[in-house]
């Protein structure tokens, strides 16, 4: 029996509504300055991602604006802003992408708008397989487990990259006759669904270990005396006790979905222009044209995934320690 | 199979002096949630030869006091304050590379899960080995042949291939044999022993236990033997302290707490702990409520919430107000008066114990 | 060990099965046609269909399969362009080229570039981590700490380009990344390469950072640990003996599954900085639609990634004497 | 607060006597995997090895033996939280021995289990309130007044504030959450409680408030219990009755007072031997019990020892006891329903003998020196 | 830098070079074709040649040539019937002359008959000589299926037929016994080679230039591997070719240079790199060390990044620099199948709008590429570069006012457009572009993506579902005849057939078989102009876009740099080291 702090309960029969494990994490969440930090960070960016449409009207520009051919006096013959690092100026804050001559600005902000869109619902449909399979193995063992297991191995064993290169094309005409133009939701749910097949393993065994160590937990065995069946135990003993190694999982490997998305659009199997998109511009930001002439236009997308991935895995750290304050470090 | 006459059981004659003395000792650890004081001054002694139990709750201090002798906790969380005097050297502010001239060489430890407690990466005998190499400057060989010999000596049949299996290839009793032999390879003075046989079944805590005593008795090591069963410290120990709530309530000889105990815990301990010859129709006399909380210790004496005698102390509200002390030789931290304490136990407590 | 062996190659075999299946179906699954780029600029039904014959693709998907695990085994003399022994993944479709010595003319640059790179960020890597967690609670622990944490959050697509920008374009220092046969100048080898090293070792290395410390903190409050300590060993020994051997049992695990998948084609690497390995190989395979070199990339980087797994459970072994395998 | 429990008066006890759970042949025996190239069954964890008890209404049974004796695996049997290898288990007549989940809820509630681990029995992210009636719930109990008020009930008399109905298990000592256990165990109202160490975790000093509270509950409302243990003294004071069992097998069954006082059984004996007493009396060392120290540790259940299972441990071991597995049987000496499984069995008394017996060849060793 | 300013001066040479290229190419006769090639002045022998390419040879096959990057290689490795002489040092003035045959072919019957003599002398590069049943191989195998990348014109010829199905004639090629018979192709010597086609092919002798139509052993046929090592017969043979890698030419020695009087043999050795990107080729280059003194690239361009720094004036390096056009022509296509596009004042609005600008941007600036007038090149002849009816060339951004109002009067505002573009970097750049200028113009346009590998294939097709594509048409030999017919001959329109637009204009078309009829190059020049012009302007099925242009630069050991305008880059036939 641990000696750590307990409240008496004896003595406090004032208050008698407890505080949920779920509102003690919340509480100790709150001390955790870096976290909270992070939370807002990430949050801004979300915000950011919502409010691109307005923020772009206020701001009186849009992402697909051709300014190479509207304001061909701010360009070269190669699409290259005449003006100093990247064209920044009062009219174009972020500057012009070398090439057509977007708007940097409204183009970063819809980008981050894209890939956070695709990152939120691989993430969901990641969490949501993950809980299915994971839980489904772990809880019922015996046959499912272990081909729910090998599937695991067996998609662990795929190239990922390569796969998603390889079948991206096959996901869209999954969608699209060849023929027919591609519209962007279509790119958009294939690399939803690529990024998915490939992704949701690696939660789905640790949610698997965590409903195996659960289903040991004698509270199970006593909902099983008491003739609980299958479906109630999962639902309500197990699925409650899986929401916490799933909400750290879960801010783990969004921003790993941003990054690959990202990579992807780099490749350029992704969301490709003139739909704005982080990764996009990664892909853009690499090509000759930028790096002989002004390196400034791969400034935004970089130093932007930067802050947002670090302070998405800083916020996972606060999440995780909330939750289980014994780990240091 | 060998037959022994019983032995009489006299223990081995004090050594003048305390081997170890530890005064006023508070250990407090800075956790998120606010300051624990683990140990809140606490004094005892040791004497070479001799076996100092240490019972108490879950949570008393019995571990944290033990691993602060030995300056194994985490400086970074950890204030300590007090005195630690092990053969007359000062351990609280000595330095790490001292400690660790003391560790396993002058005082040992034996902790409770042999299991974790071991490294599963080497083998059993060089674990054994290590400290001696280190302490006594042997030669690998040297070393070697003294982990054979140690683990010949706590009973491991075929120790010179034992010695070189792993520790998660020995059983659970085997393994706390295995410690022992670590801690005891280089003759230690002191031996502290952190609830050896807890996690052990009866008959193999039985025999760990004569073990032990067979042990000190060839080395004439001081042990401090920390358990929460009392019935294991009656068979070990030759002294007791009671702990409750960071500090000691009880200390004496064994006799002299268990037969004419003085402090409401000790009682109550006594009677919430059935026996193999308790009257069986009595219900068990438990002690009500719960240990406190480290946190926010109760004010006054730490067990004045649980007791039941703080009304027939004179004066109202001491027990609440005014922390009972240890007086410094055999007694119990009460504010009950020796008269009252004596008349309680024989003629309220002791009738139950029947 | 042997069974352990058997057993796992065995395993791997069958999930290289499964995989060329679905690779397969993959391929047919794709909206183009490789006779199509075959065919020519005065393509006609009959020459379509004629290549389709050459290639071997108007027989029905199963067959076409059984036809490829066939000569992959057994080798074949039925191509026009030469024989092809086993193991035979056949020969490109775009470039007439055998894909079996193709890949092994790709397969130097990715090695060059993963194990340069992988030695430096396993040993630099560990080693900060480790020193971080000795000097724990530091400033330096701190400065590690954060350091660590925002470079392994910069991406190879973006941290790559940023280095050539600044050491390629702008100042000249490098020249811009190639590969040169190791066996033919060692130099140029090594000077073309550093850019792709350095800027793959600095991410990795922050990510072995992290975890190297992690899990040597972990493993520093291991009971078994404060044992060591109470024998009086010193924090050195502890921290080296000890400590050290369980963390690297996570860490063994990651760096198997990033030298696997790095070994089996780095694309985003390589096509950052432009290098022929594997990794374009397979990239451009898709491109083309290129069933036998798209089949010999996946199923040679299956393959590294379940070798690697297999090593890796292998050294857990060597790490953990509680580890049996069987 | 024990002390003066009050339980409601509706609950009159019961007759003890007639069996209520009868178990005979009871085994399990758990798969071992192995092999190759493919994985499969290579060898059989013999758990529990064919067993036979009764537990009759309302006595306590008491179920004792070293870890790895295969206790829990035969409370979790009776429970049907696993499938028997073999053999049968009846509840009040009825064959429960492969019984479904559905065919079972007729007796669920009348069978409920208490936990060895108060932290793991309860579920972390449910309120005291849920856990306690979520059994009611399952089976879609109703009680007059609602289920609300009926757990507040339950808090009531296992000693709990009602008022923590809303509470959560991580805001609770031990002790209370073994309480809570026990609430949600007699929140069915059962007939039969298999309790599984329910106080090996807990302190000395809770302990004995939860042993209480077991007893009352017992002896008040006339539920049975087969009560699991590895402490021979609380066995002794809870049970009437009392089972040791040794590698899977009973090998000494009998009434309190024939297994603590009369044991026939040379482990019975060893067992008794080891615990550690305290002597309160003044007559110096407790120089009235025996002692003995056995050997080693319970052997592998995997391969189990040929025979009689105690004769590799066992001084009065000859060669019969290795090729003939002596029965559980009233052995002459014995008392009505005390049985022995023994070939060789040893006086009926815990008395000291004039030497001790010292199997273990270190201690032998180290005591001829000292 | 700023990819492409300041490079008016060398526009301007350029064009001045193209002016010459119109100058009609002469077919010469036996002494035109006597070997040895006249000598590079200031030429020496000996030395090694750096090559460093980007793209590696996916074809060594005669047969299968049909790129310019291989086209290159052919020079110095293959030879045909004839060949292009150089008549001047500055690349720009040529001749047709016999190669391995004695002139460039002789007809009596106004191109239906042609008749071709073997020189004396002519061997491969295992030794064996050349004669008319290597020829017979190397025409009937074209035939063959695995043969599916060289030009067709010839089989086409022969089988009198258009598009694929040619390959009836002789469905197997050589290989399974059955032959073209006589009254197609005739050897009835080991040295004579006659050719008997149906109509008249009065541009056989340039057809024949062409490296897909060059010899291959009878002896040596490999089939699919000849493709990897054919035997040679120019100045250089093949020593080593590692695919993807390297390849290393050495002197033939079996190459008598008294027969061939198109090439010279001065340097020992050529070391070719490939996956050699364009800036790094261009960055060695300008560096000048080492070997790369001796360095030049064939087809890498100058990249955008660095061709303000060559071309910056530094006399040096001028010395070191070689610019021309290329022979494609860039277009949009519109549509004519399509019945929205088939009312002309909506094609006249498209024509408008198109912005020029997106895609000279993105294929690296005005270095990289100029607006077009027509859709022959200048280096072709029939070039006019005073040509722009839609007033491009004075506003490359398109005039989408002017659109707008066509548009309204066509009474069309809104009309959807499907912009099918190709699926590369580029493609996107400046379909995007181009898609937003053409909705200024009141265009609905959706743009949809092909992929790049299959894009021909895509819009080649009849019953494409695109309105308007890009495409980039090359003439296979410096006349119009290469450019105009394919791409605008309404009764060739078929899968795969370069007619993009699906135009089938009877004007058009009647002009054509007048224009081919003639067999004056100079009159037939004037002829295809005249056509060239009522396309862009009245048929409107396709508005030009850009003309390709391209910088390239050697290091300084490397003598006898010239820019050919035939081969459309560095001729490689009279390079030396110095
Ligand atoms: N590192 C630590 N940080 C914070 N609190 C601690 C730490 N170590 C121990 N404690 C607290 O100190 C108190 C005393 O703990 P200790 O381990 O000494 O108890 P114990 O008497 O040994 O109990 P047990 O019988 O369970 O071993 C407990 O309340 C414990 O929670
Ligand atoms: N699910 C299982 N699979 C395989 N073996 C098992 C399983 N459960 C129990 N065993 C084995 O069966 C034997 C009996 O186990 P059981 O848990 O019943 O013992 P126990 O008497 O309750 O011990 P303890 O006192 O340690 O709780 C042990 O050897 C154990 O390892
Ligand atoms: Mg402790
Ligand atoms: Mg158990």
């Amino acid at each position: 029996m641990d000696g750590g702090p307990q409240p008496d309960p004896n003595t406090a029969t004032v208050k008698v509504e407890g505080r949920s494990p779920g509102q003690l994490m919340w509480i100790r969440f709150k001390r955790d300055r870096t976290g909270v930090i992070s939370a807002f960070v990430v949050a801004f960016f979300f915000v950011v991602a919502a409010a691109a449409p307005l923020i772009s009207k206020l701001y009186g520009k849009n992402p697909y604006t051709v300014y190479a051919d509207e304001r061909p006096e701010l360009f070269d013959s190669a699409g290259v802003p005449v003006q100093p690092n990247g064209g920044i100026s009062s009219e174009f804050w972020f500057g012009l992408e070398p090439g057509n001559g977007y708007d940097v600005f409204t183009k970063l902000i819809y980008g981050i708008r894209t890939s956070l869109l695709i990152s939120l619902a691989v993430t969901v449909a990641v969490v949501l397989t993950g809980i299915l399979l994971g839980v489904t193995a772990g809880y019922l063992g015996g046959k499912t487990d272990f081909f729910i297991g090998r599937l695991i191995d067996f998609l662990l064993a795929f190239p990922s990259q390569l796969f998603f290169i390889a079948s991206m094309p096959v996901v869209v005409s999954l969608f699209v006759s060849p023929r027919d133009e591609t519209p962007t939701y279509v790119r958009v749910v294939a690399l939803i669904v690529v990024q998915w097949v490939l992704g949701w393993m690696s939660l789905a065994r640790i949610l698997r270990g965590t409903t195996l160590a659960l289903r040991e937990r004698e509270f199970i065995e006593a909902a099983k005396v008491s003739g609980a069946s299958p479906w109630r135990i999962i639902r309500r003993e197990i699925l409650p006790n899986v929401v916490t190694p799933l909400l750290v999982q879960a801010t783990y490997i969004l921003p790993s979905f941003v990054t690959i998305e990202a990579g992807l659009s780099f490749l350029g199997v992704g969301i490709v222009e003139p739909t704005p998109d982080w990764g996009q511009m990664f892909s853009k930001a690499s090509t000759e044209l930028v790096l002989q002439n002004d390196i400034t236009y791969m400034f935004f997308p970089g130093v932007s995934m930067v802050v947002f991935v670090v302070a998405f895995n800083l916020l996972g750290d606060s999440v995780r320690d909330a939750f289980d304050p014994k780990t240091a470090r | 199979m060998t037959t022994l006459t019983k032995d009489a059981g006299t223990p081995a004659p004090a050594d003048a002096g305390a081997f170890l003395s530890v005064r006023d000792l508070h250990v407090s650890f800075r956790t998120e949630d606010g300051v624990v004081r683990a140990v809140d001054g606490l004094s005892f002694d040791v004497e070479r030869g001799r076996t100092l139990g240490i019972v108490g709750e879950s949570g008393s201090g019995k571990s944290v006091t033990n691993l602060t002798v030995l300056g194994l906790h985490n400086p970074q969380f950890t204030t300590v304050e007090g005195e630690i005097l092990l053969d007359g050297q000062e351990l609280i502010t000595a330095r790490e590379s001292e400690l660790e001239k003391v560790r396993g060489n002058k005082a040992a430890m034996i902790f409770q899960d042999p299991l974790t407690a071991l490294s599963p990466y080497y083998t059993v005998g060089r674990q054994i080995a290590e400290p001696f190499m280190k302490h006594r400057g042997a030669s690998k060989r040297a070393a070697w042949d003294r982990a054979v010999e140690m683990l010949a000596k706590v009973g491991i049949p075929n120790p010179k291939e034992r010695a070189k299996d792993y520790p998660h290839q020995f059983s659970g009793g085997m393994r706390q044999r295995a410690m022992i032999a670590m801690a005891l390879v280089c003759d230690p003075d002191l031996l502290i022993a952190d609830e050896p046989t807890t996690a052990l079944d009866v008959t193999v805590q039985a025999q760990i236990l004569d073990l032990l005593k067979d042990l000190q008795q060839e080395f004439g090591t001081g042990i401090i033997f920390i358990t929460h069963d009392l019935g294991v410290i009656a068979d070990m120990a030759d002294d007791i302290m009671v702990m409750y709530a960071g500090s000691a309530v009880e200390r004496g000889t064994t006799d002299e707490v268990l037969r004419a105990p003085q402090h409401p815990y000790t009682w109550g301990l006594l009677n919430s702990m059935p026996r193999l010859d308790s009257d069986l129709d009595t219900p068990l006399h438990p002690i009500p409520g719960a240990p406190p909380s480290l946190l926010t210790p109760p004010s006054g004496c730490r067990f004045h919430p649980r007791c039941t005698f703080q009304d027939r102390v004179t004066g109202a509200g001491r027990c609440v107000g005014e922390r009972p002390l240890l007086a410094p030789d055999r007694a119990s931290a009460c504010h009950l008066t020796a008269d009252q304490k004596r008349t309680i136990f024989l003629e309220e407590i002791k009738p139950r114990l029947a | 060990m042997l069974r352990f062996l058997v057993r796992r190659i065995l395993g791997a075999v069958v999930i290289l099965f499964l995989l060329s299946i679905v690779t397969f179906l993959l391929f047919f699954g794709m909206p183009r046609d490789p006779a199509l780029l075959m065919c020519g600029k005065t393509c006609n039904p009959t020459s379509l269909a004629n290549i389709h014959h050459v290639l071997g693709l108007d027989k029905s998907i199963p067959e076409q399969y059984w036809i490829f695990l066939h000569n992959l085994i057994l080798g074949s003399n039925q191509f026009a362009q030469g024989p092809c022994p086993a193991p035979c993944f056949g020969y490109s479709y775009h470039t007439n080229d055998p894909v079996w010595s193709t890949m092994m003319d790709r397969l130097p640059t990715t090695v060059s570039l993963t194990l340069g790179a992988a030695v430096v960020f396993l040993f630099v890597g560990l080693g900060t981590g480790m020193l971080a967690a000795w000097k724990r609670g530091t400033m330096l622990d701190k400065t590690v700490t954060a350091g660590s944490m925002v470079i392994s959050s910069m991406q190879i697509y973006f941290l790559g380009p940023l280095a050539l920008a600044a050491l390629v374009y702008q100042s000249h220092i490098f020249d811009k990344p190639a590969y040169n046969d190791f066996t033919a100048d060692p130099v140029t080898w090594f000077t073309g390469l550093i850019i792709p090293w350095v800027v793959l070792s600095t991410i990795f290395a922050s990510q072995y950072t992290r975890m190297a410390r992690s899990s040597m903190i972990e493993q520093l409050q291991e009971e078994h640990v404060r044992t060591a300590r109470a024998k009086g060993m010193s924090r050195r020994y502890v921290f080296f003996r000890y400590a050290w051997r369980g963390s690297l049992i996570p860490i063994v695990t990651i760096f198997g599954i990033d030298l696997g998948s790095l070994l089996g084609g780095a694309i985003i690497t390589e096509y950052t900085f432009g290098l022929p390995g594997l990794g374009r190989l397979a990239v451009e395979s898709v491109q083309f639609s290129d069933l036998p070199l798209l089949l010999g990339v996946m199923l040679f980087s299956a393959s590294m990634i379940l070798l690697f797994n297999i090593l890796v459970d292998a050294t857990y072994a060597f790490i953990d004497p509680r580890v049996r395998l069987a | 607060m024990t002390e003066d429990m009050v339980l409601p008066a509706q609950h009159q006890p019961v007759t003890v006597g007639e069996p209520l759970l009868e178990v005979s042949g009871l085994t399990k025996y758990f798969p071992v995997k192995g092999g190759f190239p493919v994985r499969r069954t290579v060898g059989q964890v013999q758990a529990v090895d064919g067993i036979d008890l009764t537990v009759r209404v309302g006595e306590s049974f008491g179920l004792v033996g070293e870890s790895g004796c295969g206790k829990s695996t035969t409370g979790r049997l009776i429970t049907r939280l696993l499938e028997p290898t073999a053999g049968k288990v009846s509840y009040r007549g009825q064959d429960i021995t492969h019984a479904s989940r559905r065919e079972l809820a007729p007796i669920r509630s009348e069978i409920q289990m208490i936990f060895q681990d108060p932290y793991s029995s309860l579920n972390p992210r449910q309120t005291v309130g849920k856990i306690i009636s979520g059994p009611m719930e399952i089976n879609g109990v109703e009680p007059e007044g609602g289920r609300e008020k009926r757990v507040r009930e339950l808090l009531e008399i296992v000693g709990l504030n009602p008022e923590h109905y809303n509470r959560f298990p991580h805001e609770f000592s031990g002790g209370q959450r073994q309480r809570i256990g026990v609430a949600r165990a007699l929140a069915l109202e059962p007939k039969l409680i298999v309790a599984d160490e329910p106080v090996s975790a807990l302190d000395v000093s809770i302990q004995a408030q939860v042993v209480n509270l077991l007893q009352e509950v017992q002896r008040e409302l006339g539920i049975a219990f087969l009560f699991i243990a590895h402490d021979l003294a609380v066995v002794r004071h809870f049970s009437q009755r009392v089972a040791v069992m040794y590698l899977g097998k009973i090998i000494e069954v009998g009434d309190r007072e024939a297994i603590y006082t009369r044991p026939r059984h040379p482990y019975t004996h060893a067992l008794l031997s080891a615990v550690p007493e305290v002597s309160l009396t003044d007559d110096g060392d407790s120089a009235g019990r025996e002692r003995i120290r056995l050997a080693g540790d319970v052997p592998s259940p995997i391969s189990p020892p040929s025979g009689c299972r105690f004769r590799t441990r066992c001084w009065k071991a000859q060669d019969k006891c290795a090729t003939q597995e002596p029965p559980l049987l009233r052995i002459s000496g014995n008392h009505e329903g005390h049985l022995t499984a023994c070939h060789f069995p040893e006086d009926p008394t815990t008395q000291a003998r004039d030497e001790d017996i010292v199997l273990d060849p270190a201690l032998a060793a180290l005591e001829e020196e000292g | 830098s700023k990819g492409g300013s300041n490079a008016s001066d060398n526009e301007k040479k350029d064009q001045q070079n193209a002016k010459r290229q119109q100058a009609s190419i002469k077919f010469g006769d036996a002494k035109d074709s006597t070997g040895p090639a006249a000598a590079v002045p200031g030429a020496k022998t000996g030395g090694t040649l750096e090559v460093l390419q980007r793209d590696s040879y996916a074809h060594l096959d005669p047969g299968q040539i049909y790129v310019s990057d291989e086209g290159s290689l052919a020079t110095l490795i293959h030879r045909g019937l004839t060949g292009y002489k150089s008549t001047n040092n500055k690349g720009s003035g040529h001749e047709v002359v016999g190669d391995l045959a004695t002139d460039s072919g002789t007809t009596t019957d106004g191109g239906k008959t042609w008749k071709y003599t073997l020189k004396d002398g002519i061997k491969f590069s295992d030794g064996t000589p050349i004669t008319s049943a290597d020829f017979r191989q190397t025409y009937e195998r074209l035939f063959a299926s695995f043969i599916n990348q060289g030009p067709t014109y010839l089989q086409q010829w022969l089988a009198d037929t258009n598009g694929a199905d040619y390959r009836k004639l002789l469905p197997d090629g050589p290989y399974k016994g059955k032959h073209l018979p006589n009254s197609i192709l005739e050897t009835p010597d080991s040295k004579t080679i006659i050719f008997h086609f149906k109509t008249a092919h009065p541009d056989l002798p340039y057809a024949l230039a062409m490296a897909g139509y060059a010899v291959v052993s009878k002896k040596g046929d490999t089939k699919e591997k000849y493709d990897k090592a054919p035997l040679t017969t120019g100045p250089y043979k093949i020593q080593s070719f590692k695919s993807g890698k390297s390849m290393v030419l050495v002197k033939n020695p079996d190459w008598d240079p008294k027969t061939d009087p198109i090439r010279n043999q001065y340097v020992d050795q050529m070391d070719f790199t490939f996956n050699v990107q364009y800036e790094d080729s261009t960055k060695q280059l300008l560096a000048n060390s080492g070997a790369d003194q001796a360095g030049i690239s064939f087809n890498n361009s100058v990249d955008a990044g660095n061709i303000s720094q060559v071309l910056g004036g530094d006399a040096a390096l001028k010395a070191r620099t070689v610019a021309g056009y290329q022979p494609y022509v860039g277009q949009i296509n519109i549509n004519m199948k399509h019945s929205a596009l088939q009312d002309k004042t909506v094609r006249e609005a498209i024509a408008y709008a198109l912005p020029i600008t997106p895609i000279i941007r993105a294929f690296g600036g005005s270095s990289a590429a100029e607006v077009a007038g027509g859709f022959i090149s200048p280096t072709v002849s029939g070039y006019d570069a005073s040509f722009d009816p839609w007033g491009k060339k004075k506003n490359p951004g398109g005039d989408a006012a002017k659109a707008k109002a066509l548009l309204k009067k066509a009474g069309k505002v809104g009309l959807k457009l499907t912009y099918g573009y190709q699926n590369t970097p580029e493609g996107q750049q400046y379909s995007t572009a181009i898609a937003a200028a053409l909705e200024k113009a009141g265009f609905n346009v959706q743009r949809q993506d092909i992929p790049a590998e299959t894009y021909y294939d895509q819009v080649g097709k009849v019953d494409n579902n695109y309105d308007i594509y890009a495409s980039a048409w090359g003439a296979d030999w410096p006349s119009a005849s290469t450019v105009i017919p394919p791409l605008f001959d309404g009764r060739a329109i078929a899968d795969g057939s370069p007619n993009y637009s699906h135009v089938n204009d009877s004007k058009a078309n009647s002009d054509i078989d007048a224009a081919n009829a003639i067999s004056d190059p100079v009159k037939s020049a004037a002829a295809w102009e005249k056509l060239d012009q009522y396309l862009v302007k009245d048929v409107i099925n396709a508005v030009p876009t850009i003309d390709y242009k391209q910088v390239q630069i050697a290091g300084s050991k490397v003598g006898g740099l010239v820019y050919d305008d035939v081969i459309g880059g560095i001729d490689p036939r009279r390079l030396y080291i110095k």
